[in-house]
């Protein structure tokens, strides 16, 4: 019951946060120079008068401000994003159509470094003071150093194009036709470097959080009380430093999951990623507003979706946030 | 027979701690059914030593001598898994904070399944039974519902009982216990105490308690050792220990605890420093969109005075509301009803503006030594920043810093260090010196001794009761250990649930208590009996 | 502290590459007098084959040496400045929030939560692409998007520091709200926001980097990021144009994560990642 | 080449000859940059969207690399003797995608309602006809009201579309639903569109044109990073790299492989001419002889060989060598940074800045801008570079707020199509970067454009060019930087993909794979 209220009034907020980043990215997105009837007009390759002010008038940017901003804001509310006139078709559309191949790109990238920090980060912590711990520390310092975009530009150069071993870019294999699980065996092919790459930092900092929670949760009173049990190390680790440890990562990842949704951008872009980040990046030159405002909208509606799952699943792993408020 | 023989052991610490050794060359012996106090200071190597014994030293702490024989053999060189097959099973242990000792994620049933587990006993039906049991035993309410209870729906005393249950589950022959009743209220403490008594009866184990407290070693020990930087400086049967100490510092700690001797009782003037008239203060938390609010009535209704150059004691268990009283009375919880006359004026009802300027009327000593200072500010800014502010010159207000400084035994010099040059003691000093500096009508001293060891606690109450005199203070002493209180105050006030329930001289409440709760808690003090014995001496 | 620090062997190496590229970024213009964009060989010039360009030069024949120099100019400025207006933001609204709580806690975590809703790094991408790329709008962006942690962060310190014991004598002392939280509060939050700081000078020329290899890169300031940018399609033929810059990223983040963690281990030493007891 | 005379051209006999070595089947792919924003082709008409939609709508006309009209939707057509009235012969039994009949009545509805209120380049053109009518199903006839000299040229399939009335009439063009399924009578016809990723043909089947076309498929992929296009075409994911799709430093790299050909012809239509424009209104560059200055300091070789790694020309005026009316007798301006400071001294520059705005379309151009900024720089002019994406440099271009600006432009075959419209007065006009942009202006040229335009005589119109060329390159209203090329890399397996002067933006209608 306390959960469910929680969720509720966490939605109820949501909204609001929604509407307001509406607001604000209008206000934004209008105080840039460049005119989208004139960008429109440009690409044609010859523009009048008469093309801009219909362009415009189709646009519906020879209203006021105010109109449009109201406008804008009544659609959201009625779950309307928009039409995209550049892409000649409504935002949300638009938007659903890009939006799966971001969610497998980012889940997977996420699922991936959670996975694979965590796991690094308990064997880091399990040999900290020896040598394997310092490698896997300073591996990680390396990762989290380096540039995303760079390590993708030298994987692909690695990975496809001396080694062959993986395709450098694209969804799928364009015109194949696959189907069923030959399909996904397919764009899980595809997936393979830029999930890794954009998973390489945040597997980093996952690894980095881990060891060092895992190091403070072992000094804890309750982790004496296992030893004096007599339970071994191992059941220690794993019952007891673990599943407290993890915790403050998971909050973390949690939230950081939803700031992937829109922070791959640069992933999408050297590995021609059919995506929603990609499709901003992409409106933005145009000023096609609706359609980067309805990026901004729906990808900061994930953020929020993946706060208050990660809400969720933090009550019902610890037993004290329910009781406690 | 000798449960545990424990021969010349040192245990050695890390370079660069501040002795090479933490235990040196420490011998004792345990017998079946009987128990063992090791009592000391913090520092005293008391804990180390049964670290050793369980396997548990920190990393870098290592047994540098000596032996530890138990069921014949000497379990300090035993491989590790010989160390974690006997851990739980034959020696089992408990400690101090029952808060942080249990895992906060498990149920505390499958915490006590656990120990069956460690050691491959049982099928877990059976564990479920066992521990059913267990529970039943240590005398937890409602086996059923704890079972399935998480640590943080216990109280204190419960959870220090599920501790137990672990610590017994497979009946060990040793129970190693690390003052497993400091952070409980003297009620509970009372009670936990009398459940390990009952348990070494029904089992017959041994057991090794550790604890810094002579009164709850008058209340259990059979045998005594005290213990003093490693060093065991004195051991006996408890009556002769504690009747007829040899050792000089066995001696000094015994003198430090407040032993109850009531002090002459002076005449109360009747000219108020405090008067706290109908005071309330109600807490409300939840409250959301969608949440019922709850209310818990910190301070409910209280009325009390503290006279001109009186000590007034406020007594109570945790949760009594005796600290938000005092909070309340400085004003830094802002009461929601009710008078806190000082000098005339209801602090209660300034303003923010008036009341900065009211300030200096009543000033604060407060708990934890660590916190109470800034470590970014030289101890000067610490006792000039207030008269400072109140006007006086800058000037005058260092040279009465060091003053001060002088008065409270640090020296004048103390002024420009930093907080962390000083020991806890010294920084209490320093505390003191700094609510002084005020010129206050009234000093509040909340739990102002409760956090350092015995003999520190006694050069405090020392310098309180010297400076009550030299100034003529009147203090509104809070403290949760009514033996400090009857060394120092005049008369008593107990608190309990946010009400005063008895307010009286020392002599009245000490011997002449008239609710049952004041008795409770008389009885409640460790070692209640044995004082009272030496305070008839 | 400044023992415990020394005695890091991490934390000394990032101090001493830190060093290192500070005292390049401030010998440049003696090194290389004619800039960073002058046309000085042929273009594609491989490195280590002239002893004058030893690491080559790019497609118009500009020596790298000279670019990556400046670059270090331009990415420890961004990186410097951003977080520095980041603090500017972050560490008033978190230190009125936490110190104050009630009304002015609300509103102020509620502004840091919707900035934290938005996705990052679009919002810099937008925000530059919609000032106009140049070193201004860089470092606005940046620090747009990276305070809201700082703000956290001082909050939560703030929150802890209010509660104890010397801030309530502070206040018994008639100290006023203003002056105890900035001579006795703030002054207890230091550490573990100059440990952010450093760790936010790294992510800042890292964000820089990105959005430099986007095209939103101001083309007037040589950063590394530009240059790996402008090397990018070249990459195949040319990979010491991407592969120098990157280094030399990698080398700066680095140093200043150990710096930054070196830092984390001194100045709160309860959580030394040693383990010790 | 002078087809104002009546002239009646028939597919050539010649083309039949190869018939026998072409093979049907197989899929092309080819790299689109940056997508398309939609294949409407009647609505846009960007340079994607003309590549991709090339194949699936048709002009009236097509051209070879030598600019001569070829048939395309009109199998044959006259010219009357006094340039007035162009009569177009339908192709017979031509069918739209969807199966409806292709008649006159589709030409005059695209030419005369469709195309001049959506199409702005075309609307220019179209200000010179009169009337457009339906002769009878298969016959189109336009009357202009005035001669105009490159009306032949109009009929490409970019500038003139012809689109199905049948799906258009009466609606609103911009919004209706057929935009997403474009319905044209092309080689090719429209089958899915993943956003972001591809784009797919499938060869129509119902082709008017006996044999044609080969393929079967061509897949246009959208890759949006440079240095992925050249892997990918590497790595064997792509065919075809259309001009400009990779950065000219990766062409040597990629024309080197085994089996990879490479050309430059398929642009002479467009004959893109790339300049500075400088603002003529005020600042330095309003100064005729800061502008020369300008001219001498750039080392336009250099950008030649090392900016587009040898690919192109300098431009040596407004009107590119490759496409007729073409006069060298110009004042040349060679690197001369001696001379440009002489001319600076001589006007008194000040030292004030000049910012350079670049084009947005990649990092040759970056790289051009900072070259050009570094020539400057070398004879002491402070050049600062205005950094800004596509929509900032349309927005900035367009409301003339800039000093240097970057840009290039189609000739579109013929200067009254392509040149003109960057130097009369009457096209200065705020709002669109595709005019008059610099502001100059030169009342007496604007009557010999003018002039030249509605003349008939070809060789009258050459001798008046080849004077406003000579005239207006001394006053240098832009500083003309290069002919460019792009050269089209392809598989060497892959033929006759570059027949036309639009080179691949028709070129999969005849394209054929060796296997």
């Amino acid at each position: 019951m306390d959960t469910f209220i929680a969720v509720l009034s966490r939605i109820a907020k949501a909204v609001l946060t929604l509407l307001a980043i509406a607001v604000l990215n209008f206000f934004l997105l209008h105080a840039a120079p460049g005119d989208p009837a004139v960008v429109l007009a440009g690409e044609a390759g010859a523009a009048d008068e008469q093309m801009i002010a219909q362009l415009r008038e189709r646009f519906g940017l020879d209203q006021p401000f105010y109109v449009q901003l109201g406008k804008y804001v009544w659609g959201i509310m009625q779950f309307d994003l928009g039409y995209s006139f550049r892409q000649g078709m409504p935002v949300s559309q638009l938007i659903m159509e890009r939006l799966p191949a971001t969610l497998i790109l980012t889940l997977t990238a996420f699922f991936i470094s959670l996975g694979m920090g965590i796991w690094l980060g308990v064997a880091a912590s399990a040999r900290v003071g020896r040598a394997s711990d310092s490698l896997l520390t300073t591996l990680a310092l390396l990762f989290y150093a380096t540039p995303l975009y760079w390590a993708a530009l030298m994987a692909v150069l690695v990975f496809s194009v001396w080694l062959g071993w993986l395709p450098a870019f694209g969804f799928e294999t364009v015109g194949a036709n696959y189907t069923g699980l030959a399909r996904v065996l397919d764009i899980a092919k595809h997936l393979v470097l830029p999930a890794l790459t954009l998973g390489l930092f945040f597997m980093a900092v996952y690894m980095r959080m881990t060891r060092a929670s895992m190091l403070e949760v072992s000094q804890m009173d309750f982790v004496k009380t296992a030893k004096a049990k007599g339970l071994g190390g191992a059941a220690i680790r794993r019952r007891h430093i673990l599943r407290n440890a993890i915790l403050p990562v998971v909050t973390l990842a949690g939230l950081q999951a939803g700031q992937l949704v829109g922070g791959a951008v640069l992933t999408e872009t050297v590995f021609a990623w059919p995506g929603i980040g990609r499709l901003m990046f992409e409106s933005l030159a145009a000023r096609d507003y609706n359609t980067i405002l309805g990026v901004f909208i729906v990808s900061a509606a994930m953020v929020i979706l993946f706060n208050i799952i990660t809400d969720i699943v933090y009550r019902i792993v610890d037993p004290r946030i329910g009781a406690r408020s | 027979m000798s449960t545990l023989v424990i021969d010349h052991l040192s245990i050695g610490l890390p370079e660069g701690a501040d002795r090479p050794l933490a235990v040196e060359d420490v011998s004792m012996a345990i017998e079946m059914g009987q128990i063992l106090c090791v009592v000391g200071e913090s520092g005293s190597g008391k804990s180390m030593t049964a670290n050793a014994l369980m396997g548990l030293l920190p990393p870098g702490v290592t047994v540098e001598a000596g032996k530890a024989v138990f069921n014949g053999q000497n379990v300090l060189d035993l491989p590790e898994s010989r160390k974690q097959a006997l851990r739980g099973a034959e020696i089992a242990m408990i400690f101090q904070e029952p808060m942080t000792a249990l895992n906060p994620l498990m149920r505390i049933g499958d915490q006590i399944a656990e120990v069956f587990a460690a050691h491959d006993r049982f099928t877990p039906s059976e564990r479920r039974e066992k521990a059913l049991h267990l529970i039943r035993e240590v005398g937890l309410p409602d086996p059923e519902k704890i079972i399935r209870a998480y640590p943080f729906q216990l109280s204190g005393g419960q959870r220090q009982r599920a501790m137990i249950a672990m610590a017994l589950a497979l009946e060990p022959k040793l129970l190693i216990a690390d003052e497993p009743t400091t952070a409980l209220d003297v009620t509970t403490q009372a009670q936990i105490l009398k459940l390990i008594l009952d348990l070494r009866d029904r089992r017959g184990m041994a057991v090794m308690f550790i604890t810094h407290d002579f009164g709850v070693v008058a209340e259990i020990a059979d045998q005594v050792i005290v213990m003093r930087e490693g060093k065991v400086v004195e051991r006996g049967v408890a009556a002769d220990v504690l009747g007829n100490p040899q050792h000089d510092y066995t001696r000094r700690l015994l003198d430090a605890i407040p032993t109850g001797k009531l002090p002459a009782a002076r005449a109360p003037r009747d000219v108020p420093a405090l008067e706290i008239k109908g005071l309330r203060k109600i807490y409300r938390t939840g409250g959301g969109l969608f949440k019922p609010v709850r209310e818990v009535r910190a301070v409910d209704d209280v009325s009390l005075t503290v006279a001109r150059g009186e000590v007034l004691g406020l007594v109570g268990e945790s949760g009594s509301g005796k600290s938000t009283l005092g909070r309340t009375a400085v004003r830094l919880v802002t009461p929601d009803g009710g008078q806190v006359m000082v000098g005339g004026t209801d602090l209660a009802a300034l303003s923010d503006e008036e009341l900065r300027r009211e300030r200096h009327k009543v000033q604060m000593v407060f708990q934890d030594p660590y916190a109470s200072l800034n470590p970014r500010q030289r101890i000067m800014g610490a006792l000039t920043d207030g008269p400072i502010t109140k006007g006086v010159p800058k000037a005058r207000a260092q040279e009465r810093a060091r003053e001060l400084l002088e008065i409270v035994g640090l020296g004048a010099e103390a002024a420009s260090r930093y907080p962390h040059e000083f020991s806890g003691g010294q920084r209490q000093r320093i505390g003191i010196a700094r609510a002084l500096a005020m010129d206050p009508e009234l000093i509040i001293a909340d739990e102002a001794v409760s956090a350092l060891d015995v003999s520190i606690q006694a050069q405090v109450l020392d310098l309180l009761r010297d400076l009550r005199e030299r100034f003529d203070l009147s203090i509104l002493f809070i403290t949760h250990d009514l033996r400090v209180a009857a060394q120092l105050c005049d008369r008593i006030a107990v608190m309990q649930k946010g009400r005063l329930v008895e307010i009286g001289t020392v002599h009245d409440i000490f011997l002449a208590p008239q609710q049952d709760y004041t008795r409770q808690l008389l009885a409640a003090v460790p070692g209640a009996g044995w004082s009272q014995e030496s305070a008839g001496a | 502290m400044w023992k415990r620090f020394a005695s890091n062997i991490g934390a000394m190496v990032g101090v001493v590459l830190l060093i290192a590229v500070i005292a390049i970024a401030i010998i440049a213009p003696m090194l290389y007098p004619g800039g960073p964009w002058q046309m000085v060989q042929r273009p594609f010039l491989v490195p280590f084959t002239m002893e004058a360009y030893p690491l080559g030069t790019d497609t118009l024949g500009r020596n790298v040496a000279a670019q990556l120099a400046y670059g270090a100019q331009v990415s420890l400025l961004v990186g410097l400045v951003s977080t520095l207006v980041a603090l500017l933001i972050g560490v008033p609204l978190g230190a009125v929030a936490g110190f104050y709580g009630g009304l002015a806690d609300e509103g102020a975590m509620r502004f840091t939560e919707f900035f934290q809703t938005i996705p990052n790094f679009a919002l810099a991408i937008v925000l530059v692409a919609i000032f106009q790329p140049n070193l201004t709008s860089i470092i606005l962006a940046i620090a747009i998007v990276s305070w809201p942690p700082v703000a956290r962060l001082v909050r939560a310190e703030v929150m802890s520091v209010r509660k104890r014991e010397f801030v309530d004598a502070a206040t018994l002392a008639g100290l006023s709200k203003p002056r105890i939280l900035i001579t006795q509060v703030l002054p207890n939050t230091v550490s573990p926001i100059i440990v952010m700081a450093s760790l936010m000078v790294a992510t800042a020329i890292l964000l820089e980097s990105s959005l430099s290899f986007l095209g939103l890169g101001d083309p007037n300031a040589m950063s590394w990021g530009y240059m790996i940018g402008a090397a990018r399609t070249v990459i195949r033929s040319a990979w010491w144009l991407s592969f120098f810059p990157g280094v030399a990223i990698i080398i700066t983040v680095l140093a200043l994560n150990l710096i930054g963690e070196g830092l984390n281990d001194a100045l709160n030493p309860h959580l030394s990642r040693k383990g010790r007891a | 080449m002078n087809f104002l005379k009546t002239t009646t051209f028939l597919v050539a006999a010649a083309l039949a000859a190869p018939l026998a070595a072409q093979q049907d089947g197989g899929r092309l792919d080819i790299v689109v940059q940056p997508e398309p924003p939609g294949l409407m082709l009647g609505l846009v008409q960007n340079g994607p969207t003309q590549m991709v939609a090339g194949d699936i709508y048709e002009g009236l006309l097509r051209y070879d690399t030598d600019l001569n009209p070829m048939p395309g939707l009109a199998e044959s057509w006259t010219i009357s003797d006094d340039g007035l009235t162009y009569t177009f012969k339908l192709h017979d039994g031509v069918k739209w995608h969807d199966g409806e009949d292709f008649t006159a009545d589709d030409v005059v509805f695209s030419a005369d309602v469709f195309l001049r209120e959506t199409h702005a380049r075309l609307r220019a053109s179209l200000a010179y006809v009169d009337t457009i009518t339906a002769i009878d199903p298969l016959t189109v006839e336009f009357k202009l009201k005035e001669p105009f000299g490159p009306f032949i040229s109009v009929f490409e399939t970019g500038t003139m579309p012809i689109v199905p009335k049948h799906l258009y009439e009466g609606t609103d063009y911009a919004t209706n639903e057929a935009n997403a399924t474009p319905i044209g009578t092309g080689p090719f016809k429209f089958d899915k569109w993943e956003k972001g990723s591809f784009i797919h043909l499938v060869k129509n089947e119902d082709y008017y044109v006996e044999g044609l076309p080969h393929l079967d498929e061509v897949y246009y992929r959208v890759i949006p990073d440079a240095a992925s296009r050249a892997v990918a075409f590497e790595t064997g994911e792509v065919d075809v790299l259309p001009g400009g799709s990779v950065e000219n430093w990766d062409v040597p790299r990629l024309t080197a492989m085994d089996g990879v050909c490479s050309t430059g012809k398929g642009w002479e239509f467009f004959a893109p001419h790339a300049w500075m424009w400088m603002n003529n209104r005020e600042g330095p560059t309003a100064n005729q002889k800061f502008r020369q200055a300008v001219m001498y300091a750039l080392d336009r070789d250099f950008m030649k060989d090392v900016v587009w790694n040898g690919f192109g020309n300098v431009a040596t005026g407004p009107v590119s060598s490759k496409t007729n009316f073409y006069s060298d007798d110009v004042t040349i301006y060679d690197h001369n940074p001696d001379k440009a400071k002489a001319l600076l001294a001589e006007m008194g520059y000040d030292g004030e800045p000049v910012r350079v705005l670049p084009l947005p379309y990649g990092e040759t151009w970056q790289r051009w801008a900072e070259a050009v900024r570094q020539n400057l720089a070398e004879v002491g002019i402070n050049v600062e570079i205005d950094s800004t994406d596509v929509a900032g440099w349309n927005e900035k271009t367009a409301n003339w707020d800039y000093d240097l600006a970057f840009t290039y432009l189609y000739q579109y075959g013929d200067p009254a199509l392509g040149v003109s419209r960057n130097y009369t007065a009457d096209r200065i006009k705020k709002g669109s970067p595709w005019n008059n942009v610099e502001g100059y202006e030169n009342p007496e040229l604007d009557a010999k454009w003018a002039k030249a335009a509605t003349l008939v005589s070809a060789d009258e119109r050459t001798a008046l060019y080849a004077e406003i060329q000579k005239e207006i390159v001394d006053d240098v209203p832009v500083a003309w930087l290069m002919e460019l090329e792009f050269p089209t890399i392809y598989r060497c397996n892959i033929h006759d993909l570059v027949t036309t002067g639009i080179g691949v933006n028709d070129g999969p209608r005849n394209a054929w794979i060796e296997e």
